[in-house]
């Protein structure tokens, strides 16, 4: 089933070998587009090698918001032959095949923008004259190209500026009698003025927003990004990104910042996780904040390593042993990247456990038009309590109410700071006092009541009493928004519910919507249904009927409505 | 100024006659002369009878993971460089467990002191080899012997270039609460391994044996000399020297990070304006 | 509220420091007993250090089949005068206190037999004596006890025997004019020739008698006694017992050892567990047969490390990223602990799959009388098919209706055995063809099918159509059953449903059972009722009232009872 | 006889003029020469591009967990110690995530060949530094240049006395693929250390840069002199030692066991009577 675009917007996909510079010419593209006004979301695929096989960067713009990618094609920028044969199959009927008039590939009928490269410009600056063979195509204005190119290459390369602007200018120049109008995007509704941010960017704006001064990590693709982010900034924030022996001693490094009164975090993939459970039951008993970011991939193992995956919701859950609680976030959109991760920083701190931000490759490589942030005022995690609101015999585990206790950072007071992995008296030393052990476990599990009051709900929109409802979470919302519009603009009675926070869950919240609806589908990026194997545990609330994608793809509106047609 | 019985006198749970109660004596007279308070030092351990220790010592605690006890110390030191951070735990801890940390944090040359209870046995666990168990010792675990080959720390510290390289015995106590005040002072990262008889599972190491055999190196030696700190490090059977076997100059990673500005310490507040210089560049 | 003993058993307790040879008596009673003919349960409850603080042996012993231990205490063996402080408390009104005479602890008019150790015997023997006058006291024949202590020590110290039989003797002679006849077993139903055996004995032999030949460990209470047991028996079963380096290396040592024809095991705890879910994931994605022992302690983090649990199904459950099966056993007794443990590697090498065996530190350290192993005749696991049943161009992972692909073993002959931890072909490479990713997904999925239909069903006891049922899981399970029987003599119509598998479930097995239940009481030794929830998750039961036990002691009988009358 | 061209002519994932070329143009070379079927050949890897390598050669192979290749390869020697094992992996895999690994399987001894590409990189994950990268070198997760030391694996493995320790350069095709007969023959843990051009990542240790230091090992030189042999593996910079640095005759771990009838290969049947009379033990 494939959808054709009625709605203004345009799909463009970049394919072709690692190390061809796809994504520098995709990334130029991507900020003309949002400068320009229009809504964007980026699908990267990648494969797991330096160079070479096939990669694409796909681009869909468009005049109204767009929260998903769209699988079919409009424009195919086409960096080699095998590209074209790879993607023929996913063209509209007004695509466009772009590729070097040199090329004797055939594109089957398709409309051919055979592009005369050498004639346009140098061999080194073929990726620019693409670059404004295709901003000419879909419309944007060529200073505005110009402009996204200076600004990528300016500063890095000077002595490139003139170049890449000469070949753009070739470019666009060549395409003036060659435009194709079906492809041309209508003017924007906006005037610009907002940024362009992956999910894995907003992370790291978020988490240095709420004050984060702290960021061990073990490389992980698609995790990696985050830390980097991080470690631009490090010097201008006043953060510390250090690489770490392993993922072990990442988390572990981060735990000890943070009981020593940094705001912490770490990020990795499933692999590099599993080995973080121990210090997650750690951070558990020991009250430590910290944020744990885990950006998806397929697995088992090391699977599928660049693609995406929502399969380790039931393992982050569940990770470490004993019991403890936590919160575990998954952000629906880029937007949601920052303000989840913000919140989850606070939440933390707030009631001294670990918290999750679980994200994929989907989201983590997704660019979109977002605006931007109001930073202005922001309040940052203060970790402790000012220890001069304290006196008497300090008790770093104190019995309270909430379950939580005091924090005190150790070096700043007098007051001495114990903090233990064993099971501990209120003072932080070492027990084997069963009854303590039991006023202890008490404790911690009373900081869940405090969590849950907090918890974000679903969102909800669309009828209410649909006769189909989607329930889905984090980064497969987008689709599942965009599947349930098509469906509405077929006549359907459709509701969404979309989590962006998976744990703990409150059914008060939505165990209605469940009951009313006259048919519940779910969707998600696993094979086994996890999420809703986690609402029937929780409500009782059986969902039988599932769309699941377990490729290594994103869930997209195409997949979802085909996937609705086989339960249908 | 503190004394060493400010660091506290608690109960232990460790057996009557183990070496690590010369250890805490030595330590408490360690941290009282090299002149600090309890609230300034935070004492980070693993899991084991030595990671007991910093129970047993009025400061700021972070008892955590067995064989973790570096990367929680480190990350405690890059978020507050002022702190006094010490890692302390076994053999087992810290060469077996955190072997990998062990390389790691002597590399990052971060200012941590280490002192590593070498009692030669996982005791804790009712003794089963250690990476320093001689070869041949039996355990219930090992009951033909250990056929691996043991692994000496001081001679792997010295040869990675280990800010600060040191051997004590638990058997002379002035003695290692000297090496501890001088891990101390030295910024970088400061091993004192520390040679401990468990009179519950090594009946081979006991405190005669090390008795007989350990010397302290001669006040002409130069702990500066990498050459000879390794040959000195090697030595091991009849005679083994005890001291200061290395020491360099090297920066530390904590100072590196506070010279970069990344280190600002814990008082530190989030500059909102640069995050939005940051942010517009995503425009 | 403590139930007294009315049915010709006795509980024991041997109290004292660590390091004062608690352990010796108890096993040597325990032997005595169990060679005398009785039924019996021990159970050990010791601290995390090496000498002092105070440990518990208690052995319940009895002429019906025994299966849970028991709260209240008959005899109490005071090694030192903390113990009767500590245990007062917990006197039948028949109890006797054992201690030495010069003690001057006050037993509250508790029946106190002052035993002169230093004129029954050297201080070296004390012990003995005190095992002595116990085994007299509860009306155990000399020679026999005398027989034990041969066995104890004969071997390993002849020098000692003569002077443990004089002990013994004196201390027999002593208790002639002073027996206490409420403390006398009744004679017992059955002349002996049954084992003592705990339960990671149990597994250590069961995996023996299964072939294991490999076991890779990192000590860690209460596992390292399955690996013990190993190691006694490597050179005459040929089995390789190999400490690793940290618990990653040993999981993936065992899966080296498995993939290249060894029947493989680990045997760990949570803490060491969180470090092998990495290699959990790489097992399943290789399809590498493993067995994990998993015994249980409470967390997080280092917890209790000595004392016993139920915490960690969930983790267990959901160990590892992505997706692919498992099977998870939760012995409820020690010969299940063999039968079980036989099983879960006949499974792991049939399905190619990480098995779980999953314990506790109550189970692991509690002797039974068991009544020994038919081992004549038993299957053993043979890895891998032969290569000779084979020809063509071998596939590791050929695509197969079953899930399960022929495995060959590398080296034995010229088939080339590709294993690989990444997505992969049926040949066993590295591949990014995402429908091949689809069909590998799907093919490990149907193995669990297989899986799925060998479940053992939960052993159902009891009233057909009960007001009362009873859920429980693995060493819970015994005093379960006793808290029934208790219920059912007071007129009850009780069931009981014990699951020693506990996934995959099968709801046909038992969903009906908890329908027709008046009510439904789940048991389990943790705090979140994680079985319950598994069981809600799976068929929507939800089983609202809960026992739940987390203070690092097993669930007792007495502590059933009393907590029904809280949920009452 | 099986020739290099048995061990099959595979596409690869590598980027063009990497140095993984070479060395697996060597290692099918060894393989042939050191008269070995592919059969009878394991290859074990981790995860990175080095660890691809398996892939690439018509042999057995278990691609495993990054890090993990040694422990993984460590368990299929005991299994069957009739296999000829190779780990092969890269500097992060080896020295980074398998850091323990690394100095477990020295201990132990076993009879692997651990082959390391070291690219002084994290290939796959496209560029950060390793725990080889010289300090200073800048990437995007190191921007202010590496502040740790750089790790010296071989003088590492020589000090702690590995049975056989090399070093070989991806540019010496035939000088390399001996020192893998060597290290196949050699009976016990047998490191080859491959100085490894990343033409992606590492702009600094070309093969120029590598071409123009490497220099053999004289005919005369002793590899079982052990001061000797940290000397040489200590020596880097202007000039780099390839060939056997250091070797000994230590019984490997696999052989222990079997000599011990721990280890009885794939074949051993249980026996059960053996089995009743350890049970009745417990009688
Ligand atoms: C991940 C993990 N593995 C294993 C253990 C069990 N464990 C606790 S202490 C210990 C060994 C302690 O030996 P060492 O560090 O030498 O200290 P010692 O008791 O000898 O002072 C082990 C293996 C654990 N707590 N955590
Ligand atoms: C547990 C875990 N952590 C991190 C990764 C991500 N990862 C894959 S390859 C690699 C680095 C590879 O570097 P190296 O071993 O030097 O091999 P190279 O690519 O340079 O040949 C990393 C960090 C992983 N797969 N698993
Ligand atoms: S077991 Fe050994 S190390 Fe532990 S307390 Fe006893 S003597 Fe000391
Ligand atoms: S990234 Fe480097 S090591 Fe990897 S294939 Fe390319 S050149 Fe070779
Ligand atoms: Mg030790
Ligand atoms: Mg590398």
């Amino acid at each position: 089933m494939r959808q054709e675009n009625t709605s203004g917007d345009v799909n463009i996909v970049i394919g072709g070998e690692a190390g061809q510079g796809l994504v520098t010419v995709g990334d130029i593209l991507s900020k003309t587009v949002v400068r320009a006004g229009y809504s964007m979301v980026v699908t990267q695929s990648y494969m797991s090698r330096i160079r070479g096989g096939h990669n694409t960067y796909c681009i869909r713009a468009g005049i109204d918001e767009l929260q998903a990618p769209r699988e079919s094609v409009d424009v195919l920028v086409a960096m080699n032959d095998e590209t074209v044969g790879l993607h023929r199959g996913e063209m509209t009927n007004r695509g466009c095949v772009i590729i070097d008039g040199k090329s004797k590939v055939s594109s089957d009928g398709l409309a051919r923008l055979a592009v005369p490269f050498s004639e346009l410009s140098d061999k080194r600056y073929f990726n620019i004259a693409a670059l404004g063979v295709v901003a000419s195509l879909i419309g944007l204005d060529e200073e505005l190209t110009a402009g996204a190119v200076d600004d990528a290459f300016g500063r890095k390369h000077p002595e490139s500026v003139e170049a890449n602007r000469a070949a753009l200018a070739k470019a666009y120049d060549w395409m003036k009698s060659r435009r194709l109008p079906g492809l041309v995007l209508p003017p924007p509704r906006r005037s610009g003025g907002r940024i362009v941010m992956n999910g894995n960017q907003a992370i790291a704006l978020g988490a240095l927003s709420a004050g984060v001064k702290f960021c061990a990590f073990y490389p992980m693709t698609p995790a990696t990004s985050i830390v980097l982010s991080l470690a631009a900034a490090d010097q201008r924030m006043g953060v510390v990104v250090e690489q770490a022996e392993d993922e072990i001693a990442a988390i572990n490094m981060a735990i000890g910042a943070s009981f020593a009164g940094a705001p912490s975090m770490v990020a990795t993939s499933g692999g590099g996780f599993a080995l973080m459970t121990e210090g997650v039951s750690l951070a558990g008993i020991t009250e430590t904040p910290i944020l744990i970011a885990v950006a998806m991939r397929p697995g088992p193992a090391t699977g599928l390593p660049t693609r995406t995956a929502q399969g380790d919701l039931e393992f982050v859950l569940h990770s470490g042993h004993g019991e403890f609680p936590r919160a575990v976030f998954a952000p629906c959109n880029v937007a949601e990247c920052f303000h989840l991760t913000r919140g989850a920083m606070k939440l933390a701190e707030k009631y001294q456990s670990p918290v999750f931000i679980l994200t994929d490759q989907f989201m983590a490589d997704s660019s979109r038009a977002v605006e931007p942030f109001a930073l202005d005022g922001l309040d940052t995690v203060n970790p402790g309590a000012i220890p001069e609101s304290f006196n008497g015999l300090y008790k770093r585990y104190a019995l309270t109410q909430s379950g939580v206790s005091l924090r005190l950072l150790p070096g700043i007071s007098r007051n001495l700071v114990v903090a233990d992995s064993d099971e501990h008296t209120e003072e932080g030393h070492i027990t084997e006092d069963l009854a303590v052990r039991v006023a202890m476990a008490d404790k911690r599990s009373r900081k869940l009541g405090g969590i849950t009051s907090e918890v974000i709900p679903p969102q909800y929109v669309g009828d209410e009493t649909p006769e189909l409802l989607f329930v889905t979470w984090g980064s497969s919302s987008g689709s599942v928004l965009e599947a349930a519009e098509v469906l509405r603009a077929g006549g359907r009675k459709v509701g969404t519910l979309c989590f962006s926070q998976v744990w703990p869950l409150v059914p008060e919240q939505f165990v209605e919507r469940l009951e009313k609806a006259l048919r519940v589908v779910g969707v998600e990026g696993n094979a086994t249904g996890q999420f809703c194997r986690l609402i029937r545990r929780e409500t009782g609330f059986e969902i039988r009927d599932r769309v699941l994608r377990y490729d290594g793809l994103p869930v997209t509106p195409e997949f979802v409505l085909a996937g609705l047609g086989k339960v249908d | 100024m503190a004394t060493a019985e400010d660091f506290g006198n608690y109960e232990t749970a460790w057996c009557p006659g183990c070496g690590n109660f010369s250890i805490l004596k030595a330590l408490k007279k360690g941290l009282a002369d090299a002149g600090l308070e309890p609230h300034q030092v935070l004492m980070v351990s693993g899991i084991g009878q030595a990671a007991k220790t910093p129970h047993y010592i009025n400061s700021n605690v972070f008892n955590g993971l067995h064989g973790r006890s570096l990367p929680t110390a480190t990350g405690a030191k890059l978020a507050n460089p002022d702190l006094t951070v010490i890692a302390e735990s076994g053999d087992g801890c810290n060469y077996g467990e955190g072997g990998n940390h062990f390389l790691a944090a002597i590399r990052r040359n971060i200012d941590v002191t280490l002192l590593v209870h070498n009692n030669q046995i996982y005791g804790l666990t009712k003794g089963q080899a250690s990476p320093t168990t001689p070869e041949g010792y039996v355990t219930k675990a090992q009951p033909h012997g250990v056929m691996l080959e043991p692994f000496n720390p001081v001679a792997t510290a010295v040869l990675l270039r280990a800010g600060f390289v040191a051997r004590g015995f638990s058997g002379m106590i002035d003695h290692l609460a000297d090496l501890i005040v001088q891990a101390i002072r030295h910024k970088g990262l400061s091993l004192v391994d520390i040679l401990q008889p468990c009179v519950s599972f090594n009946n081979v190491n006991t405190f005669a044996w090390y008795k007989k055999r350990c010397y302290k190196l001669p006040g002409d030696y130069d702990p500066t000399d990498w050459n000879a700190a390794l040959a000195k490090a090697e030595e091991w059977g009849d005679r083994i020297p005890i001291g200061v076997l290395y020491s360099n100059e090297r920066q530390s990673l904590d100072r590196h990070y506070v010279e970069l500005g990344c280190a600002r310490g814990i008082n530190s507040q989030t500059d909102m304006r640069e995050l939005g210089e940051i942010m517009r560049k995503y425009a």
